[in-house]
């Protein structure tokens, strides 16, 4: 047997692991600096992840740039695979990774960021996300998966609330009920097709022609179930609403944003290639699982007293927006997801962002949760500017044009329309509507309401610092001024998604 | 003279926003003179334009500018002055300035004295558009904005409820009409591709008969409005609620003739549609009677004077409907003198009652007014048409038309009226000016009116008289313009004999009106009476229940409709299925958060059961894709 | 500068209004009224420099937005959109001045200021997303106007008023995305730019689909029965600036949009469609103001009659001749200016008593006799009497649909007669009578402030009234342009046969071209 | 009897069910993590199987990496249970339902 191994390094092309080398690396580094001397201030742990980030980003410019020369790159016995969505979904990880992580430089203290491990626990998560998107394994797909979250459960726990113990534990069950629903499902592909890798599985699938169609619909059942909860599509979104207001508001719009970007590479790599065959009970089933996902979260999110709870259904409701793009599977489709979700990252991080300085240590009499409804009545008499900062990013929420997510959903939809799928468009824009209505309440609470007497005026500002403040200046000049931003943008995630075959 | 016609059509613009100007400060005299000179120079300029007309002059023909130019339709201010404009120019300025002259007098002690003249000012620069404007759309400016005014006038007194209760009915019941105007404008454009005259008319004669007669009845609908036709008759009585001048002017003398001057303006359309002429005639005919009939018993002295007017606006379309259109034309003008003197002699008599309007309360009038009495006396016989007086003239006229077309049942008709005429007539003038001074159990201590308001009227007086004189000179000068058809009775022994009877007839209509009312025994009516009680009376009396049945199965229905769209159907069922659908998507969300319970095992079961959902549905469709041969044949086997 | 004369209109306001952030408050009425007043005379000077005899578009301008995407930022104006920028600048104008006190007056100006924008960039936009852009900013100022200066009711106003609206812009912004669509499988580019599309063929079925979306947008935006339920709340709650630009300027989007958009698109659609829009617009003309006569709010009556009023544009609009549309877009200015006034009326005597409920008034005309002359003016020029503005659009329209259908217009002129009762009703319920409550009997007369909005409006609606030439000679040009542009394009014969040619002797093949650019 | 490759994926199929029927029903943290692992181990027993029905290595790493997994997350769900445990004195899921709606 030994002899047979004959592996040259260079066909190894471990370059190709590099994006996700770096930020373990960061995190050993973190950890081993704690061993030296602990109880440093947060500041430098930050400042470590943020330098180990943007060289992370820097190596997924390069491998940007070698992608629109080479195309897509395989390496690492032929696991890795290194194609125009794994570059862009990790361009939106590492980026959206890049503006979380200052968040954590508040002005008050939180229990979690006096921790170093939870700088490490945030860099490996990183790389898992990476490793999952950068593959077309089923095996380093779930490794990845595991990685990142194992992690997120841990940095959800570390906000060292009731109420993050148990969106703890309650995404840490279900995310372990997910888990083993993506290995049977994998079992299952493996055991039609004896290959875990997507490419083959696709081959040998399309070779006999679909043969055992009702077993291809049992491993794709429990694939969508396990990336349902990943992407909080209904019935698996439950988690999502109680872990979103469980963690604190930095870490909820970070989850509302990297780990379902990944999600979404994941399904588009499995999915597409099914509708592309033609198993009709997928489009289907997909097709209920979008318009249900948009719609039921909408009218969750309408009733909801918590901003931050309603938040959580909407990112549900954008998710199965989203999903329509792999639903409906054309570059075109697939170039909207990315362009959608960018923004996306924008204006969510910068709403997040908003609740996150706006963070009580105690909550008033007139408070029913940390971030409820009146809580922000009459913001724009105490203070103006960031309620006109919020709404900017409700407006974009919903679609106002010409703030960022306008544009996406212009893209989606039209998308939906190329395609044929011209009632689902008239669904997602009449989606959008019912959504108006719930980000037009919080700006309503904001502008037209009078402030509650005795509420404490500094309230909204409670946490903020200067990065924070130019974080969210930066999510708010990007929300507005998307119009710019959009047509580079699109030019590029078209080039690239096209190359890589979607 | 062209200088003469723009003074003749702005002056009165002129004067109206000079008073304007002091409508919010207290009582000017100079507004009232200053608008009355300034009426009083438009006259002069018509006189001019009328001479400049009868010594054969070309008709003066201006266009001021554009009004409306798009696609084909073009619109011009565009004024003529023609035989038979002058002579409306004629009627309207004399009688203005006439009213103008007397108002100043009649609204001295009144707080809208400025207010006053203005919108009488804007009457009449309303009017001289409306006769004036050489095509039909003009022609809607003005008739448009002589309801406007007629709106002002009629609800100047606005603290008065019926005031403003019977502006506004006849504003709206002007509008029903000029909603068929409107439409016949329509029609005009469409068929003809001008709303010039001319032009419009020239290609009349080359239209189906069909179009033609729906342009007149669309035009004669708006003409029923103004001139005040059944079954859109009723606001004219109830407009009397205006100052009396406004009455003579606009509710007798102008703007109700106004309907009149439209059909014999346009009778080049009504010559190619002569069964639409005859329905006119027949309503006239119809109006004419029915308008007397209600006159006989009423007891509004304004009222009874209106009703008159109403009938005899029956007379002028009757001979405007069989195609006599001079005839119409001369009976119009001769009425505007004898009408407007009436009614400022009516005037008079309220300002000497303190507006006590019922003349059964007045009687023995004429001691203290004698010039009163005697110029409304005088009206009177010219109004009943007694030789030499101008009604003889016209009003005779119309019954030989109507006979010498053989229309004998209109002649009848025409006929009987005028002897009713005559009865009520008198029976006004001998109430008020005649008998026991009943006025004394009230407490009044009349007086005669100011004497420059008399030698005001002095003008309407004379032309009451002797307007019947320049028939032929007229006659000369308006067939110029209109069908030039005279109307002999062929055997002059009819002739005599038809003359002669009906001044017989009117004449023994005069004296029994004057035995029934002129005697000391008049008492003012108390509701006993046998007559009172009888049918006949309270039908009358009641205007034939019209009002009554359009207050209750028109106004009421349309108060009552209007708030059941409003409260049944605007909120109840079109808001609140918006609401509803609103409510739906709202309610549902409500009703179903309760699938997030918060507890980790309903979670977790809710997983499952996502994924036994999406396996049963696999199964289904595996177990179909694999035997979707039988299944097939099993579907056709059923014929679907 | 001149080069890009639509943008500076657009964004001046916009940039005036975030400065004006900075300025302190008590200073700030003269700051809006500088600025508006710089605005106005910008669009009047955009008016001097239009070439009055040109029919297509002028002072455009083109900017790549999103290429890739064939969204381009791309301006310019025609007669029809002219007049309305004018209106629009006009309106904020006299708007800011004519300010009363009020809490919060510095962001009031704002908001009007930032509204500026969006008006004037729904008017000047050729490019369906620009346009959509304005268009859904639009809602946001106005939004915050009702919300926060409204009545009692504000708040369900206003969401009323933002969703409802948006809803509707929804469905058409999925009909332009396919547009687009079309568009791209003729040509094989993408392009929003309306004059693009202007060229497009597209299929009757497609456009009846088509039409039908940007009907819905449009419908509820205009609004149109039985989309306009939105529209009485808005007005009844909103402050009295916002009504006047809410029924002045924000309600003609829709109409506007109709003949920008629906008109030439799709004209087989418009022609099918003609009649049963007819109906609704009969309704909206008859219904509503028959509603308007139940009402006892006088504000509500004014809300309702404008509803009827944009039926008659409606009505004109699809007579789909020369005649039609340009009077329903003159009509559009025309009840800008009367709808704007009234509502400016109403709010004098709100401000004066806090109540609109017409029983709680009667006999003002003795105490305010100037409000009450120039409220009867008003009231006159809405019943549409002659030489007053809205005569002319109402004859124009009434005259064009009369070519369509002879019956319908009859039904539809009984407006005329439906519309004098409300508002005479009204009329005299408010200023006839004797003077009945202790209240009323010292109200002040009409102040300065309020004459500087009043006199302006009384005098534009007499003047064009009695000649309304040089505003209905560009808008003619640019209608005919449209009418024989819709008249080639149409391909079904009953199509061919409603629009009218205009080009009688020429056979059509150049004018096409024309008609676009 | 031959025991076959279905004998292992029915017995694959059944453990998976067990465990399903386990995450449900069980109210106990502790022993829903059981649960939790009898699925995965479920998985592990085709993997194994399907692997040398195969004679392929992936299936046995896959099993291997699940086993790996498997391990980390006890370690993870231990923790937090403990954690919980300590703050409610009780591990029932019952009790962990504040956040609704």
């Amino acid at each position: 047997m030994l002899e047979s191994v004959n592996v040259s390094l260079e066909s190894l092309n471990l370059i190709t692991l590099l994006p996700m080398l770096i930020p373990v690396i960061g995190a050993l580094l973190i950890l081993v600096i704690d061993m030296f001397k602990s109880g440093q201030d947060k500041s430098l742990y930050v400042m470590i992840a943020i330098i180990f980030l943007f060289m992370d980003f820097a190596s997924l410019v390069d491998s940007a740039g070698a992608f629109s020369q080479d195309g897509t790159v395989m390496g690492v016995f032929n696991v890795m695979l290194i194609d125009g969505l794994a570059i862009l979904s990790q361009f939106i990880i590492v980026g959206a990774s890049i503006v979380f992580i200052p968040l954590s430089l508040t002005s008050k203290r939180f229990h979690e960021f006096s921790y170093p491990e939870f700088f490490a626990l945030f860099l490996f998560m990183i790389a898992g996300f990476q490793f999952m998107v950068a593959t077309d394994n089923l095996i380093l797909i779930f490794v990845g998966l595991e990685t990142a979250s194992l992690a997120l459960y841990t940095l959800i726990a570390m906000h060292n609330r009731d109420k993050s113990f148990e969106a703890a534990v309650k995404y840490f069950t279900m995310g372990a009920l997910a888990a083993a629903f993506f290995s049977f499902g994998s079992m299952v592909f493996y055991a039609l097709t004896g290959s875990v890798e997507i490419n083959q599985i696709a081959t040998v699938l399309a070779g006999n022609g679909y043969a055992d169609i009702a077993y291809v619909l049992v491993a794709v059942t429990f694939m969508l179930a396990s990336l349902g909860f990943k992407l909080s599509l209904v019935p698996f979104h439950t988690w999502a609403p109680d872990v979103y207001e469980g963690s604190s508001a930095s870490m909820a719009g970070y989850m509302s944003i990297v780990p379902k970007i990944a999600g979404f590479i994941v399904a588009m790599r499995i999915f597409e290639f099914l509708i592309h065959s033609g198993v009709e009970w997928l489009e289907v089933v997909l097709y209920i699982f979008v318009v249900v996902t948009m719609t039921a979260a909408n009218m969750w999110a309408l009733v909801q007293t918590d901003v931050k709870r309603m938040l959580a259904y909407s990112s549900i409701s954008h998710a199965g927006f989203v999903m329509a793009a792999i639903l409906i599977g054309t570059t075109q489709s697939n170039s909207a997801l990315f362009l959608y979700w960018v923004l996306f990252a924008f204006t969510n991080l910068g709403s997040f962002a908003m609740l996150w300085i706006s963070r009580q240590k105690n909550i008033p009499w007139y408070q029913t949760s940390d971030h409820s409804y009146n809580k922000f009545a009459g913001m724009i008499k105490t203070s103006p500017i960031a309620a006109v900062i919020m709404a900017l990013f409700m407006l974009s929420l919903a679609g106002v044009p010409p703030f960022a997510l306008f544009w996406g959903k212009l893209y989606m939809i039209s998308s939906a329309v190329n395609a044929g799928y011209n009632a689902l468009a008239l669904i997602m824009a009449l989606n959008s509507a019912i959504a108006g209505y719930y980000y037009l309440k919080l700006i309503i609470y904001m502008f037209m309401k009078e402030p509650i007497v005795g509420a404490d005026e500094q309230v909204f500002t409670n946490n903020s610092s200067l990065p924070l403040r130019s974080i969210i200046g930066f999510a708010a000049i990007g929300t507005v001024f998307a119009f710019i931003l959009v047509n580079p943008l699109l030019e590029f995630i078209t080039s690239f998604v096209y190359n890589s075959g979607y | 003279m062209e200088v003469y016609l723009y003074i003749a059509l702005f002056a009165p613009l002129v004067g109206s926003l000079f008073a304007a100007l002091f409508t919010a400060t207290p009582k000017k005299m100079f507004t009232g003179v200053i608008a009355s000179l300034l009426i009083i120079s438009a006259f002069v300029s018509s006189t001019i334009l009328l001479m400049y007309i009868l010594n054969g002059g070309e008709p003066v023909q201006v266009e001021m500018m554009t009004w409306m130019a798009t696609g084909d339709l073009y619109i011009p201010f565009g004024f003529v002055v023609d035989q038979v404009s002058v002579t409306m120019m004629m009627v309207v300025t004399l009688v203005s300035s006439v009213v103008h002259v007397y108002s100043v007098g009649y609204m001295d002690h009144d707080k809208g004295f400025n207010r006053f003249f203005s919108y009488l000012s804007a009457f009449v620069f309303s009017m001289m558009v409306l006769v004036m404007s050489d095509n039909f759309a003009g022609l809607f400016i003005g008739w448009e904005g002589v309801g406007l005014c007629s709106w002002l006038l009629i609800g100047f007194w606005y603290h008065k409820e019926s005031a403003t209760w019977a502006a506004n009915e006849a504003f709206i019941m002007n509008r029903i009409a000029d909603l068929g105007m409107l439409i016949g404008l329509f029609l005009i454009y469409w068929n003809t591709g001008t709303l010039q005259y001319t032009e419009a008319f020239a290609a009349m004669p080359g239209l189906d008969t069909e179009i033609l007669a729906w342009m007149g009845i669309f035009l004669f609908i708006g003409a029923m409005g103004k001139s005040a036709q059944f079954p859109l008759h009723t606001w004219l009585a109830d407009a009397m609620e205006g100052p009396t001048p406004v009455s003579a002017l606009i509710h007798a003398a102008t703007m109700v003739t106004a309907g009149v001057y439209l059909v014999v303006r346009a009778n080049p359309l009504f010559d190619l549609i002569p069964h639409v002429g005859l329905f006119i005639a027949s309503l006239g005919a119809f109006v004419a009677l029915f308008a007397a009939s209600m006159a006989l018993v009423n007891r509004d002295m304004k009222r009874i004077i209106a009703y008159s007017t109403l009938s005899q606006l029956g007379y002028m379309f009757v001979a405007a409907g069989l195609g006599a259109y001079w005839v119409a034309l001369f009976h119009l003008m001769a009425h505007a003198f004898f009408k407007a003197l009436l009614f400022l002699g009516a005037g008079n008599v309220m300002h000497a009652m303190h507006d006590e309007l019922d003349p059964f309360k007045m009687g023995g009038l004429k001691k203290p007014m004698k010039w009163t009495f005697i110029m409304m006396t005088l009206a009177s016989v010219a109004l009943a048409g007694i030789y030499p007086l101008a009604g003889f003239f016209s009003k005779d006229l119309i019954l030989e038309v109507a006979f010498v077309d053989h229309h004998y049942i209109l002649y009848a008709v025409l006929l009987f009226t005028a002897g009713l005429t005559a009865f009520y007539s008198f029976r006004l003038v001998a109430l008020i000016f005649h008998g026991e001074e009943r006025y004394k159990l009230f407490g009044i201590h009349p007086h005669e009116a100011y004497k420059y308001m008399l030698i005001g009227m002095s003008p309407l007086l004379i032309l009451a008289i002797i307007a019947g004189s320049f028939k032929m000179t007229y006659f000369e000068m308006v067939t110029a313009l209109l069908p030039a058809t005279e109307y002999h009775i062929h055997s002059h022994l009819t002739f005599w004999i038809m003359t002669i009877g009906t001044q017989l007839f009117v004449a023994s209509s005069i004296v029994y009106a004057y035995k029934k009312y002129a005697n000391n025994k008049i008492t003012v009516p108390d509701g006993t009476s046998k007559m009172e009680n009888s049918f006949a009376y309270k039908l009358l009396f009641n205007q034939y229940y019209i009002p009554y049945i359009y207050e209750e199965y028109l106004v009421k229905p349309y108060r009552e409709l209007s708030t059941i769209f409003w409260e049944q159907i605007d909120l109840k069922i079109v808001d609140a299925s918006v609401d509803g659908i609103a409510g739906i998507v709202y309610g549902t969300g409500e009703k179903t958060r309760a699938m997030q319970s918060g507890n980790l095992s309903t979670m977790l079961k809710w997983m499952v059961a996502g994924t036994v959902g999406l396996l049963s549905l696999a199964v289904v469709f595996g177990l179909a894709a694999r035997y979707s041969d039988e299944i097939m044949a099993i579907l056709s086997g059923l014929g679907v | 500068m001149l080069d890009h004369i639509l943008s500076i209109l657009i964004f001046f306001p916009a940039l005036a209004a975030i400065l004006g952030f900075a300025i302190q408050k008590d200073s700030i009425r003269s700051y809006g009224i500088a600025v508006g007043a710089i605005e106005f005379s910008l669009s009047l000077l955009l008016w001097f420099m239009f070439d009055s005899n040109a029919s297509g578009m002028q002072f455009m301008e083109e900017l790549p937005l999103v290429p890739v995407f064939g969204i381009n930022y791309i301006l310019g104006v025609d007669g029809i959109s002219l007049f309305i920028i004018i209106l629009s600048t006009f309106f904020t104008l006299i708007g800011i001045a004519s300010l009363g006190e009020m809490k919060n007056i510095k962001y009031m100006i704002i908001t009007l200021l930032f509204l500026q924008m969006t008006m004037t960039g729904v008017f000047a936009a050729l490019d369906a997303i620009v346009f959509y852009v304005f268009w859904e900013l639009s809602l946001v100022p106005m939004l915050y106007i009702i919300g926060a200066w409204g009545g009692p009711l504000r708040i369900y106003a206003s969401i009323k008023f933002f969703l409802y609206t948006f809803t509707g812009s929804l469905v058409m912004l999925v009909g332009m995305l396919f547009m687009a669509y079309f568009y791209y499988q003729a040509s094989g580019v993408w392009s929003f730019a309306l004059l693009d599309w202007y060229r497009l063929i597209l299929p009757e079925n497609l456009q009846l689909w088509l039409f039908a979306a940007f009907f819905v947008g449009f419908a509820i935006k205009v609004p149109m029965f039985p989309f306009h339920t939105w529209l009485p709340y808005a007005h009844g709650q909103a402050p009295t600036i916002g009504s006047v630009m809410l029924a002045a300027i924000l309600l003609k989007m829709g109409t506007y949009a109709f003949v920008r958009f629906s008109l030439p698109l799709f004209p087989d659609a418009s022609v099918f469609y003609m009649m049963p829009i007819a109906v609704l617009a009969i309704i909206m003309i008859i219904y509503t103001a028959m509603v308007a006569y139940a009402q006892k709010d006088i504000k509500q009556v004014v809300a309702y009659s404008s509803v009827s009023h944009m039926g008659v544009i409606i009505l004109g609009t699809f007579a789909l001749n020369v005649e039609g549309i340009s009077g329903s877009v003159f009509l559009m200015l025309g009840h800008g200016v009367v709808a704007g006034a009234l509502f400016f009326l109403v709010g004098v005597i709100y401000d004066r008593r806090h109540t609109k409920m017409m029983s709680e008034f009667g006999g003002l005309a003795t105490v305010m006799p100037r409000y009450a002359t120039i409220f009867g003016i008003m009231m006159m020029a809405s019943v549409g009497l002659p030489l007053t503005i809205n005569f002319v659009g109402e004859f124009l329209s009434f005259l064009g649909f009369y070519q369509q259908s002879h019956i319908l217009t009859l039904i539809a002129g009984s407006g005329i007669v439906v519309g004098a009762i409300y508002m005479l009703a009204a009329f005299k319920k408010v200023f006839f009578g004797e003077v009945t409550k202790e209240e009323n009997k010292n109200l002040p007369d009409l102040n300065k402030k309020e004459l500087i909005a009043l006199v302006p409006l009384l005098i534009i609606s007499i003047w064009l009234g009695v000649y309304p030439k040089p505003v209905l000679g560009p808008i003619n040009n640019s209608v005919e342009s449209i009418v024989q542009l819709m008249h080639d394009k149409a391909i079904t014969s009953e199509a061919k046969s409603r629009i009218p040619n205009l080009m009688k002797d020429v056979k059509s093949a150049g004018n096409s071209e024309e008609g676009a650019n | 009897m031959e025991i076959g490759l279905n004998h292992y994926l029915a017995l694959s199929a059944i453990l998976f069910a067990i465990g399903l029927i386990g995450v449900m029903r069980r109210k106990n943290l502790l022993l829903l993590f059981l649960a939790t692992e009898i699925l995965l181990n479920s998985v592990n027993v085709a993997f194994a199987a399907i692997s040398h029905y195969y004679g392929d290595l992936t299936g046995q790493m896959f099993a291997f990496f699940v086993i790996a997994i498997a391990a980390s997350e006890v370690a993870v769900g231990l923790g937090l249970l403990i954690v919980w445990h300590k703050r409610h004195g009780n591990i029932d899921l019952d009790n962990m339902s504040t956040m609704r709606g």
